[in-house]
């Protein structure tokens, strides 16, 4: 028989309400919770290089390399700390923003661009890497987590998927409808929120009421966790929390990262016209990159010479960046017909014949 | 507020005494049965399709018979199915998702366009999407509003999705057989007023080829091109049409995308005249497409106008008028007479 | 300067979780609250109706005299109960179910079911009414009533809108999205959850795996109400609390009332397919209907002619719909173009006239 | 990543030295000023349109003009955006949505067609929806997946709508007051790679009537159709076209529904020949619709099937592609020349 909500769930319920703080680690002498030194450099090695490729990107954008580039400069934490926080065959869903993630999971740094160069709209094999195209349309990649999540259940492989989603993203139906069925499925998906404080110029205040996007969690029935995405080593920490809780068949996770935005949207934005000058300072003092670099020195994780070799190394992926986008890619446009379908349809081979008849007019023009 | 239309299948026809006929709903229902059988990566999720068998009893006892991780009620969120069904895809599974009503298809209208229609174009071919997107089509059920919409057009202008609607029993088994085991998206539009037509299954009509239209009545005069609920309505007309002397051709196009261009002109340039009818409305409909590209392709083999009897261009109407909407036999053998028989005698008029 | 989840609003957050238990009035000795004795027999009158209105329609549709009727068997308590509780300038957002709360509005009782009749989509005037039409899309008409809501609050009207949904339809994208936006913009929303236990066949906990709907509320900064929808003096009350909240610029509330459907779905639809007959005899013990007669009874409040007179006049009811709907009601086919646009294209002009032409043959062949 | 496109927009020509030429997102943004101040019950809505501008900029300063109230930023949520837009105007406002690109007013389907497009239907004209809902449309600025699409024909297609795509600089004036006055529901198509194409506002071009189509260019040797963002490239095709002696004459449809079929079928039957041009992919295209109309209705004076010169049927090209599939006028001139031109002289082959 079908009781509606049972009181022992409904007693349970203040489990899932995230703590009235953010979780975090570095400022509070939490040390390095139980982060193997290794993974903790690696964590600094990825966020100075996530820092120059943000940097090298945008410059590249302001040189016409790039259509466009969404800077994740300020987020560096979230990225890394997620995708470290994963096994190598656990799923990425990424938004359009989340290229260093890709880098991080060992993407080649110049197929992660491909989108945002402009020459194809996804540049890597995502069943190689285990992460899905970047993805625009907000909020649309949270239930394909949900539902790769699912099936690999379903084959029984041990295997979890990390959707990333911003603050705005959470207010599309799509995001509603993803945690619900992840929640009701019990699959193995986190969900992360970078909640970076704006949607291109909407900031958080007119995108929702919450006390915090992880009180959100409770109405799903699933764990809400509230961290500083501006702390690698928590983020780092609840995301594996959260992926071993799912591994071990406890179901979904929402965490709300906090963090900020310190570029602009894109570089086509201009942030002036909606934020103010103070707020960003405010939040460039609270740098993930210097912040884990100065816990980990505190700490006595980290010498000269690595931080010195974490610089060389972003130098070297800068210069790759610069020289391999320096021209522009070959592009084929008979390749606009492949990949519509399994086999082209008759419609679409005559269409292929006539812009070949046409590129070999214009060839023969020449 | 259920229409049964008892349509004898041409394809059956000839072996009426072998058989026990099925319904419409009930080949769709062996359809997904013997589907699931074959292979253990297809899956069905769906609102209500599971111990209820869907509102319309196509998926009855497959819960049952396949287990409920096989067959899947799922959350009342037709983008959450759609999103799942295309996360599940990603991993190599084959999901069959069921819409319970058409119009109920459009929360799921981003998933579809965006990410059903592209996903393999934009990874280069390495996601593949074989999904097939069951959608109970069309009115003439006495349906309230929101449970009637013709929307093909919607589909069939999205490139990537294959767009297929069966008009007969057999057809309904063999399209939905090769929906599934086709490696792209197919939207696969299940004519509601004939889910209790029946037809037989006996020999097994066997997956299809999608892309084939199929004449289902031979004619010389001038060709009928229809598909799904209204290929009985053309046949009845083509019948009725023989007391006027005309003697018409019934092309079934069976599957919208990919067009069969072959078999729709080979028969226009022998008949010299077509009429298209569709149950949406006209206005940029699909039926435009038709009419469009039969002109491009047989322009002078044409005596008259390629001409469109369709539903009306308002919002689907309420059940005490729906029938002033959808195409009927009148209607059809009006266009059919406006064909400007007197072409052939009086040519200068041109 | 935007700071991200401020520490006073985050505290608040316990505010607006809703009880362990839900609200009732009836069983606990919970009296009739401050709810006037005219009023109590008034919702009693309503709900004696609204039963005999639901018999009467159902077996109408088994005539064959009405397309489909969703009967509100058993959730009479909360049609009654909320819209009672209400003002006049108030407006109502139904769904396709929601029949029995325009009755108690004062709906013409035929009119009502032109929906489910056949004959055209809406039969009532939403302005004059203020209700919206029946809604079949589920949650769709939730951002409708935020939009209304807003527009009014906009014209300094003091309005509030209460939008009626279903425990399914809370997982549809619309909801999450309507919610959102009436927290956001703080417009004065009810929005009544009517928990029945299933969305057709599927039950609540292959719906959502939430401690309650209720529990929503938070993640949205509103407030979460739990109520017993068997109890009409607690609907009335909880929905007359967050109308009054929401009229003195409070904002939205979220209320689960928490009911079941003694019917099948529809008329069209076999209820033994997905429950067990043991659980349907579970709810008649707890019949709405009953249970605010005895309670009333038990206060004194309800005399036997009282009771009898409320029989009778849904007899009457009944009657009238027995008499009323006997004949097929006259449609014009040309009906149909009107109101399609405010002045016809050309193109419907011409379609018109063509039926017309229709019509005009039919009528000289006879 | 954006191209800006200067032409000289028709309709201003002659008066090029009376005032300064203003960019097409400028004459918008003067259309929305000068109808929230005509019009209290004018109100703005969608995502970043506040203090931004929008993204394309088209709200600039509206927001700090006329107050958030009247021009307000949204969460970011498109069907919540529309559904809320719907009930304003159950209440009487004159809501304006912007969606902020074509792909994205996807998630807001349902919204439209099962409520927006009917509303006043099912209400027997109780509960109009003068609402305008502004999408910028189509490509050609370099705008990566998502951020392209030419989405018309699934509007136009829906009963109850009205289609809208200005071309010029004085119309996006003329047809965004126009659409903001209707009664009715109006989608309004925003030609982005136009948005800072110049042309002149002075004198003012006021209100414009929907529904009016307008030739562009007069010409004798056959008929360019077209809308939105192609009329430029039509235009530019037709001067090209004068080099192999075409004199062709181009139609701007300005609005698509209502269509304007007098000057369409006037044009061709002048003519007698067409070419419809869209970007859009042209399978089940508005392109369908236009040449399945113009055959129905001008039959007997065409000299060659109306062709289309359309996108290809593909999901919309990466930026470095996506010239190879939009229409431009090598394309145009080719259809043109496929327009059989011999026809006159050899009837016989008929
Ligand atoms: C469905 C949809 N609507 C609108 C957009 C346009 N858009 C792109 S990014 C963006 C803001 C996203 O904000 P948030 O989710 O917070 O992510 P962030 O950019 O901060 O990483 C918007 C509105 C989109 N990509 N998809
Ligand atoms: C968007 C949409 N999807 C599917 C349906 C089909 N449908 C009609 S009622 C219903 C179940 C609704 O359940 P619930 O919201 O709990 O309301 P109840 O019927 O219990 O009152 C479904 C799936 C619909 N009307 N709208
Ligand atoms: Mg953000
Ligand atoms: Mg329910």
């Amino acid at each position: 028989m079908t009781v509606l909500h049972p009181p022992d769930v409904h007693a349970g319920a203040a489990a899932l309400l995230p703590g009235p703080e953010p979780l975090s680690l570095i400022d509070r002498g939490g040390g390095t919770g139980d982060i193997a030194p290794s993974v903790l450099l690696d964590l600094h090695r990825h966020l100075v290089r996530g820092r120059r490729y943000n940097l090298q990107a945008t410059a590249l954008t302001k040189q016409g390399r790039l259509a466009v580039y969404p800077s994740t400069t300020g987020q560096e934490a979230c990225q890394a700390g997620a995708v470290l926080a994963l096994e190598e065959r656990d799923w990425i869903f990424p938004t359009y923003r989340d290229t260093l993630a890709l880098l991080v999971r060992g993407l080649d740094p110049v197929e992660v661009l491909t989108l945002l160069r402009g020459d194809w709209h996804s540049g890597y094999d995502p069943r190689e890497h285990r992460v899905a195209p970047l993805c625009t349309p907000l909020a649309t990649q949270a239930p394909h987590a949900v539902g790769l999540a699912r099936a690999a259940a379903l084959r029984g492989e041990d295997l979890v998927a990390l959707a990333f989603i911003g603050d705005g993203g959470t207010s599309e139906g799509d995001f509603h409808e993803a945690v619900n069925f992840a929640a009701v499925y019990r699959v193995p998906v986190v969900f992360l929120v970078q909640n970076n404080g704006y949607a291109i110029s909407v900031p958080l205040h007119k995108q929702t009421a919450a006390p915090s996007l992880a009180h959100k969690a409770v109405g799903y029935g699933v764990p809400g966790v509230l961290v500083d995405g501006n702390d690698a080593v928590a983020v780092h920490q609840a995301v594996r929390a959260a992926a071993d809780r799912a591994r071990a068949g406890g179901g979904p996770t929402l965490i709300e990262a906090v963090t900020y935005r310190l570029d602009a949207h894109t570089n086509a934005d201009d942030a002036t016209r909606y934020r103010e000058a103070a707020e960003v300072e405010h939040w460039q003092g609270r740098d993930p990159v210097d912040r884990l670099e100065a816990h980990l020195r505190e700490c006595g994780l980290l010498t000269e010479e690595a931080v010195a070799r974490a610089g060389r190394e972003a130098e070297e992926l800068a210069a790759q960046l610069r020289s391999r986008l320096a021209d522009d890619p070959a592009v084929d446009p008979m390749s606009l017909f492949e990949h519509v379908y399994a086999r082209p349809t008759p419609q679409l081979l005559e269409q292929r014949a006539a812009l070949a008849a046409e590129l070999a007019d214009v060839e023969e023009a020449r | 507020m259920t229409a049964v239309t008892e349509i004898t299948t041409p394809a059956g026809a000839g072996r009426a005494a072998e058989a026990a006929p099925v319904t419409m709903a009930g080949a769709l229902n062996r359809a997904l049965r013997d589907a699931l059988a074959a292979d253990p990566d297809v899956h069905l999720l769906g609102e209500d399709i599971g111990a209820l068998g869907g509102v319309f009893r196509v998926t009855d006892g497959l819960a049952a018979a396949f287990g409920e991780e096989r067959v899947s009620d799922t959350p009342l969120a037709e983008a959450g199915i759609l999103g799942t069904a295309v996360g599940m895809a990603m991993y190599g599974l084959r999901p069959v998702v069921e819409m319970q009503f058409d119009a109920f298809a459009y929360p799921a209208f981003e998933q579809l366009v965006s990410h059903v229609a592209k996903m393999r174009n934009r990874t280069r071919g390495a996601l593949p999407m074989p999904l097939t997107i069951r959608i109970p089509y069309g009115g003439g059920i006495g349906g309230v509003e929101h449970h009637s919409d013709a929307s093909e057009a919607y589909y069939t202008h999205t490139p990537g999705l294959h767009v297929v609607a069966p008009a007969t029993v057999p057809d309904a088994y063999a399209l939905l057989r090769a929906a599934i085991a086709s490696d792209d998206p197919v939207v696969f539009l299940e004519p509601k007023r004939l889910y209790w037509s029946k037809g037989l299954l006996e020999p097994s009509p066997g997956p299809a080829v999608l892309g084939r239209a199929a004449v289902r009545r031979p004619g010389t005069s001038a060709t009928l091109i229809t598909y799904g609920p209204s290929l009985p309505v053309c046949l009845e007309a083509a019948e009725a049409a023989t007391a006027e002397g005309w003697d018409l051709e019934v092309v079934d196009l069976r599957t919208l995308v990919p067009f069969d261009d072959e078999t729709v002109c080979a028969s226009v340039r022998r008949t010299g005249r077509a009429v298209v009818v569709h149950e949406a409305q006209g206005f940029s409909g699909f039926g435009a497409e038709i009419a469009a590209r039969i002109t491009e392709r047989c322009f002078h083999h044409l005596a008259a106008p390629v001409l469109r009897v369709t539903g009306l261009d308002i919002p689907y109407p309420p059940p005490m008028l729906e029938r002033f909407h959808l195409p009927d036999v009148d209607r059809i053998l009006d266009a059919v007479g406006r064909l400007q028989w007197e072409y052939d005698i009086t040519e200068e008029q041109k």
